[in-house]
């Protein structure tokens, strides 16, 4: 749990296993389907198919796939702004994802929240607040209930490097480090927590250094190589779902677009965009399959394909379900005793 | 069978009772497990139920309540405990985000069973920090329940319909109660409805809207308002959200007079929704003014002894506000 | 000399001039600085005065405004920006303990000369999160003063005031007022005063209370009745704390009738407190109900386009109120 | 700065500075002094003198004198619900501190606060809300106003153990962190908040690594050695006031009594309490001034006798004070423009 970046390491654990090449041909897929819904529900906003906002998560899909590709079925996420795709890793199906950017009626929060802020009760996705480490608070919540319960799920909590200063982080992972809680904290430092940039956010270098405070491995990996992400995470999962309490991952990582679709991010150098656009998760991780033997450009392509095709019809599905109907205001306030 | 309690030992004992029907609820809060907390309201849980069931907490409120609304999307009933009202402003993230728009952001997917006891009220010296009231920042919350017994009956009753509430309920006491107010508790199980308020006292020339802490002193006040003839009908509204509408429009349509008191701040108190309502929909009812006696518009109740006394409403200020409201 | 201003242009504006006239001035949020701000109303301010004087600082809202309030301490007069209302519930603790109870509580030994900025308010898609305003919980905090402007003029107005006012101010912009009002500001210097009201339309049949963006929404359903011959007089507040009693009682004394309109939600919104007050020194003035036209009970403004209008008041509904109380 | 115990690494600095003997009588001067006013404090309560409450600090003078002392009259002092002496040792008369606790017309406060929450604007000591880390933010806020005005100023902010849980403490550090704002942060981490053992409250061993999250150095010392503070906080202070930024220092000590002085702190084991008063900080250092023959059974009576009496005056003082007339319950709401 040392080391500062798990791909330095040399080969990784995961990549020697048995099955290697199943795992991390379905690794390389979910990165392209993220990125494909992602780009897709990017155009949707700006055709003015939806209103509010959307987030973009592309060039973030290696931190966001590589943690949560492992988890079980009856594992949580609490996923934040930028994780609409967690909902697609953890197995949503597309056609909700795409109602909930729509705030269609067939969307699981029947249009009440805002696009992009997705959870799935079925999958075990947390419909997340937009009050950034509100959804991490709540999140710990879950992970403590769920030990309190004798279970051995855990729960992926992702979030921005932003959300390290707001103070629910603090009293969340304190709180995780006294009773051991079975939750992984991904942090996405994408550098910029909208338009503030990391020198005014933290002294840090290393936001895992922030697990020092909480008593718990804290550890910094390369978060647009989705290998040293997933083997970080699948570690960090093992540990919590064995009692032995939480782990926090720091992914570097950057997001292509701006802050939201409205976000025109001027405040970066064209230079740290293009940078970072050179490492492109999904092209890093297409060579080293390819090094390997394991894609080839008609298996890329029909992947391409497969997603596009599911794609046109969660589109079309969601294009096509009505809104909700204005009576709906009043409804879900209240459980019914 | 009924003893007579006190308020404080109603609410140990319904906690107590319900975490050994409903293996699901524990409770969870500063200084509520070893210690039996600050007013003892949790003492001997800590023995019986053990610390997996009666947690002490790290010093940080906004995690009481959002590890609280997280262990109750998992199926567990928490009770959480807010030591002093005063203290529930770091949790104001977790309470209004996220307990009360939970399911409603949800549609329904996620819900939040989670009752928050609370502290509060003054007039026992606690200065600034130690007798505040805040429930009216709730009450403006759909999402969210508030209940504020009076008595150790409904102290009991509410606070078992509270924790078996599939809803987030603020439940607030009053200090000053605790030890003061005394009164015949069932030993076994009962509810007392939330959304229902009780007519302490009938009377036909005047309705008097109340809760909490103000509930005796009305009473008081309507007796000695008796002996000149004027027969005040007490409300004590228990739930503070949702509001029992119909009994105080019932009422003030019967009296055609009305009295608000309370003991939290004038302006944006719960007095200005009750006389809002009623100026709304029972205004050809009235005979006269919709008067409020209550805290006044000053940040908290001060320390010193004279200082606090001059805020806190007592029999007097209430007798003066009835006898004004008589004469019309 | 007056050009015709949009309302953020006003605001950017008086900071920039008061930033120019007192050094003591700076401003401090997320995203204020090197991005000039989500509705870029601090564009400008960071190429002009620096980051000493325009600092984006970290996601926090507590201690965006304890560190305000410590600075204020120390003779300084920060503009503290909440990016959006929804977000300031972070911040409770230090807005309600700190900067309305640091005067009081070291009487007067130490003062708190703060604004807070906040972007509020529904209609554009903005969803639970992004559509919030809770203005009443503030209203119901002495030591502090809350003011929403409805015009350019007053928002440059109310602005400058505010951070001159030794007191700490919340200032409550309505972000669908940000582009769509539009009007005359003089380029000089000026300040409207916190805790008047303003009587936007003259009418002898009614009174409309109300403030913020709902205020041409009022003056447009004024004038709609105005061809039915019922000619309503519109009050906007602009202050919310303290109160301006005296404007709204004038008036409704003389027009026997009051509506009140507000977007935020129903129970316990500021129409509760104009309702209680109407309720109790005007009574014998009142000709008809009080009746408010307001957001629904119920949590946050949904996304869905169908939702979201359901919730917000529009011209409709507040001709439907006007010929509701016209006909009393 | 690394060191976790200053004592340990021998001699301390100050100790063989030039004046080390006027030095070390003022720091037990002012222990004695703090000590006889606690103990009044507590006496007076007890004696119904008045209501409220009271938080004994005994115990625990040596971490608040030792921080406190070498600060320059222009310094700030943010102080917590223990620290009442932290006024006294920043210079207030006695008759304002005991005046305070009475709720006085004279105190400072004018009866408005609570006993114990002091602060006094002329030695700037910060009046303090009850609520726990808000002192700490409002301090930080402080030392962020001295900085932007140019001074050489500094403010120590003193808080327990259980403060380091709340997102408020973990917001002011973060904050201090990236500005390199001139604070020193004293934890007296007494093992205990109110009735909360440290295991309960968090998962470290030392909570100056509470200090790592935000950039700025950590020390944990011997809180019952005066010498140790004292050392731990010129280091720091100097620090703070070049320009050079926070300093976290963990004083681990222990507070004899109750929370409260209407707490019979039942959770704590006698063995426990009987140990930490063996290490009483005014013997040790009682102790270590004898040897160095700084002390003699002479001096140490006098030093005691005028303190009684300069107690007993400010106890007359304050008990002769009126009260506040009700008038003045809405004083002070607003300031006037
Ligand atoms: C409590 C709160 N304050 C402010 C905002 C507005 N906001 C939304 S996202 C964001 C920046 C988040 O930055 P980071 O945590 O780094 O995540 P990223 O957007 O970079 O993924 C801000 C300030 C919010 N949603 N919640
Ligand atoms: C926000 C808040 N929550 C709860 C309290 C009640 N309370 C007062 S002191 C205290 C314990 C403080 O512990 P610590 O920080 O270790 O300081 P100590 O009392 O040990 O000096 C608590 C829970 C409070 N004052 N403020
Ligand atoms: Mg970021
Ligand atoms: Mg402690």
């Amino acid at each position: 749990m040392a080391s500062k970046s798990g791909r330095a390491v040399a080969e990784l654990e995961t990549e020697k296993s048995e099955n290697g090449r199943e795992l991390m041909l379905g690794l390389y897929q979910m990165l392209v389907k993220c990125r494909m819904c992602d780009e897709k529900a990017r155009i949707l906003f700006r055709q003015g198919k939806y209103a509010g906002n959307f987030y973009s998560g592309v060039g973030q899909e290696a931190a966001e796939v590589g943690a949560a590709y492992s988890l079980r079925e009856d594992d949580w996420i609490a996923p934040s702004h930028r994780d609409w795709t967690a909902n697609i890793i953890k197995g949503a199906p597309l056609k909700l994802c795409f109602a909930q950017l729509f705030g269609k009626a067939t969307s699981p929060d029947r249009g009440k929240s805002t696009p992009a802020h997705m959870g799935y009760p079925p999958i075990h996705t947390i419909t997340p607040a937009s009050s950034i480490a509100g959804q991490l608070a709540v999140g710990t919540g879950v992970a403590f209930g769920l030990k309190r319960l004798g279970r051995d799920t855990v729960v992926v909590s992702f979030f921005g490097d932003g959300a390290t200063s707001l103070g629910g982080f603090h009293e969340a992972l304190n709180f995780a480090g006294v009773h051991r809680l079975p939750i992984i904290y991904v942090c996405q430092n994408n550098l910029w927590a909208e338009s503030v940039p990391l020198r005014l956010q933290t002294a840090l270098t290393d936001l895992s250094d922030r697990a020092k405070a909480y008593g718990f491995p804290g550890v910094s990996v390369d978060g647009n190589d989705v290998m040293a992400v997933y083997d970080a995470a699948t570690k960090a999962i093992a540990r919590a779902r064995s009692g032995e309490g939480p782990t926090f991952i720091e992914c570097k990582t950057y997001r292509w677009y701006g802050h939201s679709e409205i976000d025109p991010a001027k405040y970066r150098t064209k230079e740290e965009v293009e940078a970072w656009k050179k490492r492109d998760p999904l092209v890093l991780f297409e060579k080293v399959l390819r090094d390997k033997k394991f894609l080839t450009d008609e298996l890329k392509d029909k992947i391409a394909k497969g997603i596009t095709q599911e794609i046109n019809e969660a589109v079309e599905f969601a294009e096509q379900s009505p809104y909700p109907d204005a009576s709906e205001l009043k409804d879900h306030i209240w459980a019914q005793e | 069978m009924a003893r007579t309690l006190t308020m404080i030992e109603a609410i140990t004992e319904a906690m107590a009772q319900e975490m050994e029907r409903d293996e699901r609820v524990f409770v969870m809060g500063e200084d509520i497990g070893l210690s039996g907390g600050v007013f003892k309201a949790t003492a001997g849980l800590y023995d019986k139920f053990g610390e997996e069931r009666v947690l002490d907490t790290p010093l940080a409120e906004g995690n009481i309540i959002a590890s609280a609304v997280g262990a109750s999307m998992v199926g567990l009933r928490p009770i959480a405990e807010i030591q002093f009202a005063d203290f529930i402003t770091p949790a104001m993230e977790s309470i209004v985000q996220q307990a009360s728009k939970i399911r409603y952001r949800s549609a329904g997917g996620y819900g939040c069973s989670l009752t928050v006891r609370i502290c509060c009220g003054g007039g026992t010296g606690g200065g600034l920090y130690h007798s505040q009231e805040n429930a009216a920042w709730f009450v403006h919350e759909p999402g969210l329940k508030v209940v504020m017994p009076s008595t150790p009956y409904d102290a009991k009753g509410l606070l078992l319909a509270a924790i078996r509430d599939p809803n987030p309920v603020l439940y607030f006491e009053h200090k000053k109660l605790y030890r003061t107010a005394k009164g015949d508790v069932p030993e076994g199980d009962y509810t007392v409805p939330i959304g229902k308020a009780e007519t302490r006292r009938q009377g036909r020339d005047m309705t008097v809207v109340t809760y909490g802490y103000m509930t005796p002193l009305c009473l008081e006040a309507a007796e000695q308002m008796s002996k000149s003839g004027v027969e005040a009908e007490v409300i004590d509204l228990r739930t503070l959200s949702p509001l029992d509408r119909d009994t105080v429009l019932e009422s003030v349509r019967r009296t055609n007079k009305c009295l608000i008191v309370h003991e939290d701040k004038r302006t944006l108190g719960i007095g200005g929704e009750i006389s809002a309502i009623i100026a709304e929909e029972a205004f050809e009812d009235l005979d006269g003014p919709i008067v409020r006696i209550t805290g006044p518009d000053v940040p908290a109740i001060p320390f010193a002894p004279p200082l606090e006394h001059a805020w806190m409403v007592n029999t007097e200020k209430i007798v003066a506000g009835m006898q004004k409201l008589a004469a019309y």
